[in-house]
């Protein structure tokens, strides 16, 4: 089960907590807006044995490493694609000088492959091939590669590329559901990935410049100051790696970040997830000294990447007995007195919602609501961009 | 998982206190071994271990395959170690229990990291061609003193083992049957032995060696000693337990090395007879062999 | 996760060789979508195929016509409700397992015994699917299984080299799975709000890098030139909700509108496909 | 790459610029997660690991599920009279130079976590929790070498902060001998706290010794080295426990003073608390 | 969009008319004031009973996974809703449905439906029915059974039950000796008083009609009940002590 690690809340408790957010406002437990986050707290360079890492800690308690590994690897030359490099051919020449620099304008002629990122998820108490972590991590590089730009930025030449190890680790036990924790953490170790600088040409044997400090970053920053990142304003990445919101619906309100519980009463929740890219029309800002809104607005232009429906676990929650069928409350008609547990499982659960009394819902989410859902995170100036610029403002070490 | 059956406070009292006067219940000295035998199967590569109640069986077995990627030089050696529910109804089929674990390490580490069978010698073609000698372990009853019967039984197996000989020519390779070719010893450099200390007392004051499987289930600590008879330690493993003063461990590793000389004398001692009863074996099949003609 | 239980082939064995035919020479030749945008494939429906599950369906969808792409070919067996193993906590509702497990020939790469990531994240896919569907607290301390196996994948031979193509395929494998697995539990009784069917819509760009993109439904990725985004959405027709959503792909979060006319066409899709269910449930009781 | 060996009989310098009686760089701290009972981080050198422990709970369904299989019986197999001992270690992928995937059935990575469950069971009081489990889960983010020192050190911390009732620390460093085994020379220097180019070079062994006696806990060798050359190696092992107890009972101390400074008492961490300097 | 009659044939989400004309039965369920399938299968619309009375009696007949009253049931006072006519959908042989809705009585409806059926569908023990089990092993606080038939359906799957040492007999509990009512192997008629914990159904055999019905006896042979707390070995003559099943004319 994905995202139904059991909740121990009482009928009572669930009716109440959905109740609750199903207000207008809603009111969360922790009293946070409905498009509040958490506070977390965030730092990236943390391990230089790697290319690039982060750590995120959310106030909850719950952590979050990542670490970023490359390693170059011989492509593989598959049968019937030796035409395909020969029409590559020429154009290559000093496509690779300045390294990944190019990965959008030579996206034509660089050939990226899902194969080429490999990532694994580490839950304490879940194992390797348990389904809630295939999950994960199927939806994470999902995420990653689901616009075929990524791989393209791993590519050196026509006969080696790096492969790149993606490692997530959760250090905490899951207290919460941890794909927006894992998702922000691996953006912000995607973010602060070097790659050493190629110096070989062409397709010979790749050798790099041992340069550290030469070494571009996976995702160029826009202000040539890529390698002097003191603040980290003056250097942001016009295109960004993906973050992966978690966004739920209880009755008509839409609430972002949820945490255990709330979920736990989700009528649906989706992981959304989005990038953001440099406008390839207006051109690269370079004056992002200050990072108000307008600014940001103008330079970042969101794509949506992919979309899964979690499922709540809200359906997996034992339900209320009204005490109109209960027996042990006399109930006013003897029937329902008389008849089996089942019988009054069929009753409440053949009864339209009584107040107050919790049901598990059944069926899906209504068209409408998906869709408010998904444009509630799209929309400008939204959560995302939020998130993204809090994200911005750390500092890439 | 069906836990060993744990012997009862009396028993556990009983033994430590018998310890504390220097007494075991099967009257032994403390540094006293359990009698160890060691037999041979007809087959190469086989050996049979008993030491007291305990019986090991180990079989060597190779077979020509591809090294693997990153040391293409080198030859593959394996040893796998199966507790069966026959040894003990704690043992599951395919769920390696800690003991196993340790056990199967303790031998890896001992035989195999410390270089006793020089695995470059078992590569027939770089990067593409290789001997894999892997050695089953096999717990047959155990009473105790499990490392130290199955490290004896895997150098026996091994050092007992003999390869089909091969021969390169012009990038041919060949693996000759017994029958054309005599088979070859593995070329092996030394012998590693474990000696496995038990600790019992509060402080582990006490040390004994070769423990019972009922001593073993009280003991408060061991220490399992790896030593060639040249007096190189090849692996010591204290995992945890009740601490232990040093002095005491370095005076467990030096009478150690006295034991494994022993183990490896009885050892060089099986072998040679082995070797000559299959000699006499060898040299009639010649006789006959002339006489067919 | 090395496969223990059988034996695999040897260590080093040779790769398998690849003919060398015309279509996978030179430039790709798309072959053009011969139905209408949207149009879906035929498909085949059957329930009851397998008489020792408690239920069972088979659904095939008609290979299309041209060389080298096969069709999807599933088979669902339902088994339940059963009691629970010991182990398991007690659980006020049924508790739904699902397995989808490609055959090892099903597509063009093998696959192994083993349920790959992939392959269980169908699963969860799948299950998500379903535990909209059904009425859970009707089976209580009750368990189910639902075992799929892909026994053609859809897949195209060259296509399916090109990176993320399998993700598309993976969608129209999904979109068929949840449709089987619907009336294969309808078939074995258990209770179900509605009969969830699946359906897969693609925004797709047939005429070169800056032609104006379509949205199509039920895609073939061999009959287009770049697929850009896709969805696969699980549908309840007479709820008209949505019981799972799984879209991928590169979409300009301005407008929205392009997604909500992706989903809209999903739904569509999913509806072409709920009336073979219907159909074949009406006479899985005639 | 071949230790340079020569080179330190004429400098009596290590590759690292150390001399041979000197530990690395030790950082640690304690209480950098609030979510767990108990936490630590520790840097030996480039050997980081990070421990979160969570127990005395009643425990889980699960058995063997996270190091179970490595770590049970660190109770001492008794199931009802003390708590059990289960060590969960996950070595991340890219803790080593080149990239390698240790799954969690790693027969090594299992020895581990039942060494540390079992070192740790001598000094821990778990007879007075019975029928309960400690859960201690370690995470290697990075390894140069006394790897095994690091998991029970940080261990040790780890349960002095989620307040379980110990003996002493238990504090764990390596020691080495100056020349390779090969090299049989009864004159080498015996080395204090190797790094992972050591470790591979030279013979070493890891010892733990309870709090300040000479008593070792665990004394792990998995090299091959002279007896003779033994005892110089526990000496210098067993004094360089006691260094390391020093400077883990300093970071507990410290912590606890500034704890009692700010005078709170709830558990949290700044991250300047965190910053890895 | 009220239809007028129910369909006779019901596919999961099909409407079948508004909750205010029909009581939702087994098969269907409840959405936005509708009523729809939640089963493939036949529709069966069952006229409500005239007196609960002898609801009960024909339940006591021929139980089934269907309601029934229990003891403590008070005053049977026919309820509002059950006035309404009972729809429901049942899984059913080929043509049998037509004649199932009309023989069908109260909630015996689907069980009607079941017993034409030819792929039977699996059916739960709930709580009220009457089931059969068989005694797998006995300890002093419980005896373990597994549970063969759940009113009159032969179960296909193997349900767990547990007849605890209190809810052997309704008088004299702290008497009751479990070896002295039930014998492994012995088949007891039983009620389900509760789904119990996560293996177990929690069965009782407090009233009369309830205990061992078949048992065997040392020597081999079937007994015969010769009392309420004894059966007798024909061949033998050997008493054996159970808590034996009131008779049940039939």
């Amino acid at each position: 089960m994905a995202s139904s690690q059991h909740v121990l809340l009482s009928p009572a408790e669930l009716a109440y907590l959905h109740a609750s957010l199903s207000l207008t406002p809603p009111i969360r437990p922790d009293g946070r807006s409905p498009t509040q986050f958490r506070p977390l707290v965030a730092e990236t360079g943390i391990l230089p044995g790697t290319n690039g890492s982060a750590r995120i800690c959310f106030a909850d308690g719950t952590e979050a490493i990542v670490g970023v590994k490359a390693e170059v690897e011989r492509t593989a030359q598959r049968p019937g694609e030796d035409t395909i490099f020969l029409e590559e051919g020429g154009v290559e020449g000093g496509d690779d000088a300045d390294g990944d620099g190019e990965a959008r304008e030579g996206v034509d002629k660089r050939k990226g492959d899902a194969a080429w990122v490999e990532m694994t998820v580490e839950i304490p108490g879940l194992r390797d091939d348990d389904s809630g972590t295939a999950f994960l991590s199927a939806m994470l590089s999902e995420a990653l590669l689901s616009d075929g730009e990524f791989a393209k930025r791993l590519w050196i030449n026509r006969r080696f590329h790096w492969k790149l190890y993606l490692d997530i680790i959760l250090i905490s036990p899951p207290l919460s559901y941890p794909l927006p924790l894992l998702s922000l953490t691996s953006h912000l170790a995607l973010l602060s990935t070097r790659l050493p600088r190629l110096k070989s040409e062409g397709d010979e044997d790749p050798f790099f410049d041992d340069d550290w400090a030469a070494a571009p970053y996976l995702y160029p920053r826009t202000t040539p100051t890529t390698t002097s990142s003191t603040s980290p304003t003056t250097t942001t990445a016009a295109t960004r790696p993906p973050i992966t919101l978690l966004v739920m619906a209880v009755g008509n309100n839409i609430i972002f970040d949820p945490s255990k519980e709330e979920l736990t009463v989700a009528d649906v929740a989706l992981a959304v997830s989005v990038t953001s890219t440099a406008s390839s029309t207006s051109k690269p800002h370079t004056d992002n000294a200050d990072l108000k809104e307008p600014d940001t607005e103008a330079g970042r232009n969101l794509r949506l990447l992919s979309i899964r429906t979690i499922d709540p676990p809200s359906r997996l929650t034992p339900p209320g007995v009204a005490n109109a069928a209960n027996a042990a409350y006399g109930a006013n008609n003897g029937a329902a007195t008389g008849a089996t547990q089942k019988m009054l499982e069929a009753q409440t659960a053949e009864t339209e919602a009584v107040e107050g009394v919790w049901k598990a819902p059944r069926g899906g989410a209504k068209r409408r609501v998906l869709g408010a859902l998904v444009q509630k995170v799209l929309e400008r100036g939204g959560v995302v961009d939020e998130v993204l610029d809090a994200l911005e403002a750390v500092d890439l070490g | 998982m069906p836990r060993e059956a744990e012997p009862s406070l009396n028993e556990k009292q009983f033994v430590t206190q018998a310890l504390q006067e220097n007494l075991r219940l099967d009257g032994r000295q403390l540094d006293q071994y359990r009698p160890l035998e060691i037999s041979f199967g007809d087959q190469y590569g086989v050996a049979d271990v008993t030491l007291g109640k305990t019986r090991v069986l180990a079989k060597a077995t190779a077979e020509v395959t591809v090294p693997y990627v990153d040391r293409p030089l080198d030859g593959i050696f394996t040893i796998a170690t199966e507790l069966s529910p026959m040894t003990s109804p704690a043992f599951e089929v395919n769920r390696p229990t800690e003991t196993e674990v340790l056990l199967s390490r303790l031998l890896e580490k001992t035989v195999r990291r410390s270089g006793a069978l020089d695995t470059e010698s078992l590569c027939l073609v770089a990067g593409q061609k290789c001997w894999s000698v892997r050695v089953d372990v096999h717990v047959v009853s155990h009473d105790g003193g499990l490392t130290d019967a199955a490290c004896v039984a895997v150098v026996g197996a091994l050092r007992h083992f003999r390869k089909p000989d091969t021969s390169m020519e012009a990038g041919r390779l060949t693996v000759y049957t017994p029958a054309e070719r005599e088979p070859v010893p593995l070329s092996w450099l030394h012998s590693p032995l474990c000696v496995t200390w038990s600790f019992f007392g509060d402080d582990g004051e006490t040390a004994v060696l070769d423990a019972t499987w009922l001593e073993e289930q009280v003991r408060v600590a061991s220490c399992t000693v790896s030593l060639n008879k040249h007096g190189e330690i090849c692996q010591i493993a204290k995992l945890g337990g009740t601490p232990v003063d040093a002095v005491a461990l370095l005076q467990c590793t030096s009478v150690a090395l006295v034991k494994v000389k022993e183990f490896s004398d009885l050892l060089d001692r099986r072998l040679a007879e082995d070797l000559k009863r299959r000699d006499k074996g060898g040299f009639m099949a010649e006789l006959r062999a002339e006489n067919d003609r | 996760m090395a496969d223990r239980r059988r034996i695999n082939g040897p260590a080093g064995a040779t790769i398998p060789p690849v003919f060398d035919d015309a279509s996978t020479r030179g430039p790709k030749s798309i072959k053009s979508r011969s139905r209408p945008a949207n149009a879906t494939r035929k498909m085949y429906l059957k329930t009851g195929v397998t008489p020792s599950a408690s239920g069972s369906a088979y659904l095939e969808i008609e290979t299309s016509a041209t060389p080298g792409v096969s069709g999807l070919k599933l088979s669902c067996s339902v088994h339940g409700p059963r009691s629970l193993p010991r182990s398991a906590p007690f659980s006020p509702h049924i508790v739904l397992s699902t397995h989808v497990k490609y055959a090892p020939f099903a597509t063009k790469q093998r696959r192994g015994y083993l349920r790959d990531p992939s392959e269980r994240d169908l699963g969860i896919h799948l299950e998500a699917a379903l535990r909209g569907a059904i009425i859970a607290d009707r089976w209580p301390k009750s368990g189910v299984d639902i075992i799929i196996s892909i026994v053609e994948g859809d897949q195209d031979r060259e296509t399916s080299q090109l990176q993320g193509d399998e993700v598309w395929d993976m969608m129209n494998a999904l979109g068929g799975c949840i449709t089987v697995a619907a009336a294969a539990l309808a078939d074995a009784g258990i209770d179900c709000v509605d009969t969830v069917a699946g359906g897969v819509a693609a925004l797709v760009q047939d005429a070169g890098e800056d032609s104006i993109p379509t949205v199509v439904v039920d895609p073939i990725p061999s009959e287009h030139e770049k697929i850009l985004a896709a969805c696969c959405i699980a549908y309840l027709p007479t709820r008209d909700e949505v019981t799972n959503l799984w879209f991928r792909g590169d979409l300009p979060a301005s407008d929205i509108d392009l997604y909500t006319n992706l989903v809209e066409k999903g739904i569509q899709a999913s509806k072409n496909a709920n009336r073979v269910l219907v159909g074949c449930l009406a006479e899985t009781i005639q | 790459m071949p230790l340079d060996t020569s080179t330190y009989n004429l400098a009596l310098l290590r590759v690292d610029g150390r001399r041979w009686n000197e530990l690395r760089r030790v950082h640690a701290q304690i209480r950098t997660q609030a979510a767990a009972d108990g936490s630590s981080y520790l840097e030996m050198g480039h050997t980081k690991v990070m421990c979160v422990v969570t127990g005395p709970s009643e425990p889980g369904p699960r058995r063997g599920g996270v190091g179970g299989a490595g770590g049970g019986g660190g109770g001492g197999g008794g199931a009802g009279g003390k708590a059990e001992i289960v060590v969960g270690i996950v070595i991340a992928g890219f803790s080593s130079v080149d990239r390698k995937r240790h799954g969690r059935g790693d027969k090594r990575t299992l020895e581990l976590a039942s060494t540390v469950a079992n070192g740790l069971a001598a000094s821990l009081h778990t007879h007075l929790f019975p029928h309960s489990q400690i859960n201690v889960s370690l995470h290697v983010l990075s390894q140069d070498g006394s790897l095994l020192a690091a998991l029970i050190n940080a261990a040790t911390l780890a349960c002095v902060d989620a307040g379980i009732p110990m003996t002493d620390y238990v504090a764990a460093c390596t020691a080495g001998s100056t020349s390779t085994y090969a090299a049989n020379d009864e004159g080498a220097d015996p080395l204090l706290d190797l790094n992972h180019q050591e470790e591979q070079e030279l013979p070493g062994l890891t010892v733990a010794t309870l709090g300040e006696s000479d008593r070792v806990a665990v004394l792990v060798c998995e090299s091959r080295v002279q007896v003779s050359r033994l005892e110089g190696m526990l000496a210098v092992g067993v004094d360089g426990c006691k260094q390391m107890r020093e400077i883990l009972d300093r970071v507990v101390r410290d912590k606890g003073s500034r704890m009692i400074q700010e005078g709170t008492v709830e558990k949290g961490v700044g991250l300047d608390d965190m910053e890895v300097d | 969009m009220t239809t007028t009659a129910p369909p006779t044939l019901a596919i999961p989400g099909q409407l079948l008319g508004p909750a205010s004309r029909y009581q939702p039965g087994p098969g269907t369920h409840l959405h936005d004031a509708n009523l729809y399938a939640s089963l493939l299968g036949h529709v069966h619309v069952a006229q409500p009973q005239q007196s609960q009375q002898q609801q009960q009696q024909q339940q006591r007949r021929a139980p089934g996974p269907a309601k029934r009253l229990t003891k403590i049931t008070p005053a049977p006072a026919p309820t509002p809703p059950a006035e309404l006519p009972t729809i429901s959908v049942s899984v059913a042989a080929a043509g049998g449905g037509a004649g199932a809705g009309a023989v069908v009585v109260g909630d015996g409806g689907p069980v009607a439906g079941e017993r034409k059926q030819k792929k039977k569908r699996e059916v739960l023990p709930e709580v009220g029915n009457v089931v059969l089990c068989r005694v797998v092993r006995i300890t002093p606080r419980q005896a373990v059974v597994a549970i063969l038939v759940c009113g009159d359906s032969v179960l296909e799957a193997e349900w767990q039950g547990l007849i605890r040492v209190q809810d052997v007999r309704a008088t004299e509990k702290d008497r009751v000796r479990i070896y002295e009512s039930f014998r492994p192997g012995d088949v007891v008629r039983a009620e389900v008083i509760s789904l119990g914990d996560q293996a177990n159904y929690y069965l009782s055999t407090t009233r009369n009609e309830l205990g061992v019905v078949l048992a065997v006896s040392e020597a081999g042979n079937t007994m015969q009940p010769v009392s309420w707390k004894e059966f007798r070995d024909p061949e033998t003559g050997a008493m054996e002590l159970r808590k034996v099943a009131q008779p049940q004319p039939q």
